[in-house]
């Protein structure tokens, strides 16, 4: 079963869920479906228990950081200069990306099939970083999203213990953002270039030189 | 006592000896490692003890799971600053003679995971290490050899003056600051009492740009 | 739709017993414990010696790989992946490299598939070995069957160091094949191994096998449904133990795994016994698996020559490769932006997601039994934390 | 039977005991510092510099390209380049490394340093005594720590070196024969113009 197939028969399933297939360019043709938050639980129950898609299996639960940048793309259009009609590159200049994403890898055990993969999208980067827990769905997502919660800082609704995972309580930042920042500590660096050495000169100028 | 007189009363079966060789070779005989392990290199600590190269050949038979019972912590493998203050209260409630050996890149240095948010950059900015090991793993051999360097600076060592070792030193601290979690970092990020970052430095090792194609 | 998570747990002693007067005992086990197999962290609530309540806390070894990857280039991703489960740095390499493949669409040789599979086998063989040293270690049988393990894991590590130069950290794949060939004489001697391998496992399993006490201490305890494993994603040889019947070298034939015929075992209790008596069967499955690939490797190429592994960069798009690891499903989910490195470099854990029934197959056991239960899910902290 | 399995483990505990005393396979133990496994031939530990000849100064294969010091996975080499040229093992002139150090306390064993480098200079060694109490000073290697002989290389790597040494010396005679055939072009050409170019023709070599 493709995607596609998949896609409308959650479509019948579910009413009112939006669904979007995301193209995947590389050659693993691993396309994935993305989900609205809010009818996101009610897609994964159906995908779990479908007689023909039995997803039983979640086996990858995983966050990417997507911040906002602002991507150009020159496009040719036809203008009219001077009376003639003429193409012209023009800029087209998106916003893309803002926004935390969730992505879910199932598996039939059963039907020995898959991936299917499923992307839920938070509204961006700050405080509106919450999505529906899975974890009452498929229970392997419990430490994963917790893990996500940890490191993006997704907020996961619904699910039953949403502690952080692999730092200590009382850290403040989620560290797997791109725009995180390391703490300072670059006193020892003999081998140092690239990024390394402009973090460990900052350190040193911060320290007053040497 | 010089040695050819001591060597001969050997042969004569009388043996002598100072206090200090005959404690120094009681402490270096039987430095028993704590039972910790902590990332990779802790697989090889456990085959450097397996039968084929028999750590327990050096008086190291033991490895005690608590560190009351043990002399030497063998910190094999990643510190990270969630483990680090784990790390320095059990060398804190070791009892003195104790020893560290640092073994592998990660324990030294950070190793390849320097560059890691949550990796301690070598765990001597908390405690004092008496050897290093570079490897990443070390292999069990290379443990060996360090564990025969560390029997040969304990040998060495001498009892009396300002060189003697801690445990008999009254001034010098057998424990040290347990660091706390921070909002960001660890509190503090390092003990300066046992870090002392030397003279090579960034500012003369580092990169001059013109240098730089 | 049912809701699976289990009810808050409670934390009054039982009334059963007429101890009304009986405390919780909160006990911390880890992260420096003997038998935790690594710095991890279980924080239990006894009721006398039984478990009410286990929360593991991770994190003790989090060495942000995701993150240093991120920084890396494809190639230099390479030798990290060794650290994951530093046990079987082989496997590791090879589902990274798989997850490469995919994603940039790279045709493997024959020999380097062959190559492959010889050395992943291997690892399997090794570290399933360690596996029953240490759960008979942390059962109370302290040293002997861990000699046992660990010695017959010299030889297949001397096997590893004359082929890729370490005996742990090997960094022996690369995406596109294998980075050096065999050397004179290797095929021979790793045939030597392998042929001696049923002896030890048949001298391991007289030694074990048949010991009261291990069946009094394995039999029963911590029992795993075929339901709950998989729907809390359960895979490998846990998974099997419990029934599961799902074996990604059956189920994907990633590489050249349909070639060679061997059984899957499953077990049927899903208990600590069942899933030690599955790594022995697993065992000679591979020793099965690794006669064939012998007695077929061909001579060739070891390296897809359209691949350059420096200032590699493949086409923006992501893709999610998995292998059979010894310790279960070894998921590298990769996203690329077409730049020289990853994206978002994400390792699916085997290690930490088996973990999650921890808490459910404990409570109720007594609190000697949460050591090995531990030790029975074959856990690395090294990859449960990463 | 209650306690047959257990009988049945102990005689095989009692079998490998008394097997150890017969059978070289159960008595693996190897008396370290006095004897040593037999040194495996691809055993890497931490990366060296070649150099050719007896002089280490002269000899040295490294053009400090940095490739290693761009692709090290944990960033542990460190490279500055020469600002003159000397002549290489061919007789090209290459720059070399005003400072190579490589701290150990980083390096991660993982030869890709090895792998990438186009001059075969940097190749792994095998010495794995290198614990020290000297944190600082003891761990990162310099140019002159890091130098060892192509001899050393063949003692260590036989086969390798082989195959590396084969390679130089056939671009040696490739790199000869051009010259020679240059020069015997040039030569041709001088006796035809009879112009005095000799200072020019000295100079190509």
């Amino acid at each position: 079963m493709n995607l596609e197939e998949i896609k409308s028969e959650i479509e019948a399933n579910v009413p009112g869920c939006s669904l979007e297939i995301i193209p995947n360019g590389s050659p693993s043709g691993q396309h994935s479906l993305l989900v609205d938050p809010d009818h996101a639980f009610a897609v994964a129950g159906f995908l779990r228990d479908a007689a023909n898609l039995r997803l039983d299996y979640c086996s990858n639960v995983t966050g990417v950081d997507w911040p906002a940048k602002e991507v150009s793309t020159k496009v040719k259009t036809k203008k009219v200069v001077d009376g003639v009609e003429q193409e012209v590159d023009e800029v087209l200049k998106t916003q893309s990306g803002g926004y935390l994403e969730a992505v879910y890898h199932l598996f039939s055990v059963e039907q020995r099939q898959g991936p299917v993969v499923l992307r839920m999208r938070t509204e961006d980067r700050a405080d509106r970083v919450h999505l529906p827990s899975l974890t009452p769905v498929w229970r392997s997502a419990d430490y994963q999203e917790r893990e996500i919660f940890d490191l993006f800082g997704i907020i996961f609704d619904g699910h039953p213990d949403l502690r952080r995972l692999l730092m200590w309580e009382g850290f403040e930042d989620h560290p797997m953002r791109r725009d995180y920042v390391d703490p300072d500590d670059y006193e020892y660096e003999p081998t140092a270039h690239d990024e390394v050495l402009k973090r460990a000169k900052e350190h040193l100028s911060a320290e007053g030189g040497l | 006592m010089d040695e050819q007189l001591k060597s001969e009363l050997g042969r004569q079966g009388v043996v002598a000896t100072s206090l200090q060789e005959l404690y120094n070779w009681g402490r270096k005989c039987s430095v028993w490692p704590l039972n910790f392990g902590l990332a990779c290199c802790a697989i090889e600590m456990i085959a450097a003890t397996m039968a084929r190269y028999d750590l327990a050949r050096f008086g190291a038979e033991v490895f005690r799971p608590s560190p009351r019972q043990a002399d030497l912590m063998i910190v094999a493998g990643t510190v990270t600053k969630k483990m680090a203050p784990q790390v320095v209260r059990l060398y804190n409630q070791m009892a003195e003679p104790k020893y560290v050996i640092s073994m592998g890149a990660c324990a030294i240095s950070g190793g390849p995971f320097k560059q890691g948010y949550n990796v301690l950059k070598g765990i001597d900015r908390y405690i004092p290490v008496d050897v290093y090991i570079p490897g990443c793993p070390p292999r069990p051999e290379a443990l060996i050899d360090a564990f025969l360097l560390l029997q040969k600076m304990i040998d060495e060592q001498r009892l009396t003056g300002p060189n003697r070792p801690r445990h008999l030193n009254a001034d010098l601290p057998s424990e040290f600051i347990v660091p706390e979690f921070g909002a960001h970092d660890l509190v503090p990020p390092q003990n300066p009492e046992v870090w002392k970052v030397p003279l090579v430095n960034i500012s003369i090792a580092g990169k001059n740009e013109s240098g730089r194609d | 739709m049912s809701v699976l998570t289990e009810a808050p747990v409670d934390l009054t002693p039982s009334q059963s017993d007429d101890r009304t007067d009986s405390q919780l005992l909160e006990v911390s086990m880890g992260p420096q414990h003997p038998s935790t197999h690594g710095v991890f962290r279980m924080d239990v609530a006894l009721d006398g010696e039984r478990v009410v309540k286990l929360k593991p806390v991770f994190g003790y070894l989090h060495r942000n790989h995701e993150k240093i990857a991120e920084t890396e280039s494809y190639l230099g991703c390479m030798p990290y992946t060794d650290r994951l489960d530093y046990i079987c740095s082989i496997t590791n390499n090879w589902a990274y490299a798989l997850a490469v493949e995919k994603l940039a669409g790279i045709q493997v040789p024959e020999r380097a598939e062959y190559l492959r599979v010889i050395t992943g086998e291997l690892t399997r063989l090794q570290n399933h070995a360690g596996l029953v040293g240490f759960l008979m270690q942390d059962m109370g049988a302290s040293g002997t069957p861990l000699m046992y393990a660990f010695r017959e894991r010299e030889k297949i590590l001397d096997l590893f160091e004359a082929l890729t130069g370490a005996r742990m950290m090997c960094n022996y794949m690369r995406f596109g094949g294998c980075r050096v060939d065999a050397p004179a004489g290797w095929l021979q001697q790793a045939q030597k191994v392998i042929d001696a391998f049923p002896r030890f496992l048949d001298e391991f399993e007289r030694l074990l096998v048949s010991n009261e006490i291990l069946m009094a201490r394995t039999q029963g305890v911590g029992v795993v449904s075929r339901e709950q494993a998989v729907n809390a994603g359960i895979s490998g040889p846990m998974a099997r133990a419990s029934g599961v019947n799902y074996d990604l070298r059956k189920v994907d034939k990633y590489g050249i795994y349909d070639r060679f015929s061997f059984r899957v075992p499953l077990g049927e209790n899903g208990d600590v016994y069942d899933r030690y008596m599955l790594r022995v069967l697993e065992m000679r499955e591979s020793v099965e698996i690794l006669k064939q690939a012998m007695r077929d490797v061909p001579s060739g190429p070891i390296m897809d020559p359209n691949t350059k592994t420096r200032g590699f960069r493949p086409k923006a798009g992501e893709a999610y490769g998995r292998i059979e690891g010894p310790k279960g499903e070894l998921g590298f989910y990769l996203i690329s932006d077409g730049s020289s490195n990853p994206y978002r470099f994400r390792v699916r854990p085997p290690s930490l997601i088996n973990l999650t029934l921890l808490e459910d197959m404990c409570l109720g056991q007594n609190v000697a039994d949460i050591v090995i239960i531990l030790g029975s899910v074959d856990i690395v902290l090294g990859e449960v934390d990463r | 039977m209650i306690g047959e399995g257990i009988l049945k483990g102990l005689a095989e505990t009692a079998r490998n005991f008394f097997g150890s005393y017969v059978n070289k396979d159960r008595l693996t133990t190897v008396q370290f510092p006095e004897e040593r496994l037999p040194q495996i031939e691809a055993t890497r530990d931490f990366p060296f510099l070649v150099y050719d000849g007896t002089d280490w100064q002269q000899g040295l294969r490294c053009v400090s390209c940095q490739i290693c010091e761009k692709e090290c996975p944990p960033k542990c080499i460190y490279i500055e380049k020469s600002k003159d040229k000397k002549p290489d093992a061919t007789g090209k002139p290459q720059s070399y490394p005003t400072t190579f150090n490589i701290d150990i306390s980083v390096c991660m064993s993982c030869q890709i340093c090895v792998e990438v480098c186009p001059f075969d200079a940097i190749k792994m060694d095998v010495a794995f005594e290198l614990s020290t109490d000297d944190r600082f000073g003891g761990l990162l290697l310099n140019r002159e720590q890091l130098a060892k002989s192509n001899e050393y290389y063949n003692k260590i790597h036989p086969t390798e070196a082989a195959a590396v040494d084969a390679a130089f010396a056939e671009e040696r005679a490739k790199a000869e024969a051009k010259a020679r055939q240059a020069a015997e072009a040039k030569a041709a050409a001088a006796a035809q113009t009879l112009t005095p170019g000799a200072g020019e023709t000295t100079r190509v070599q």
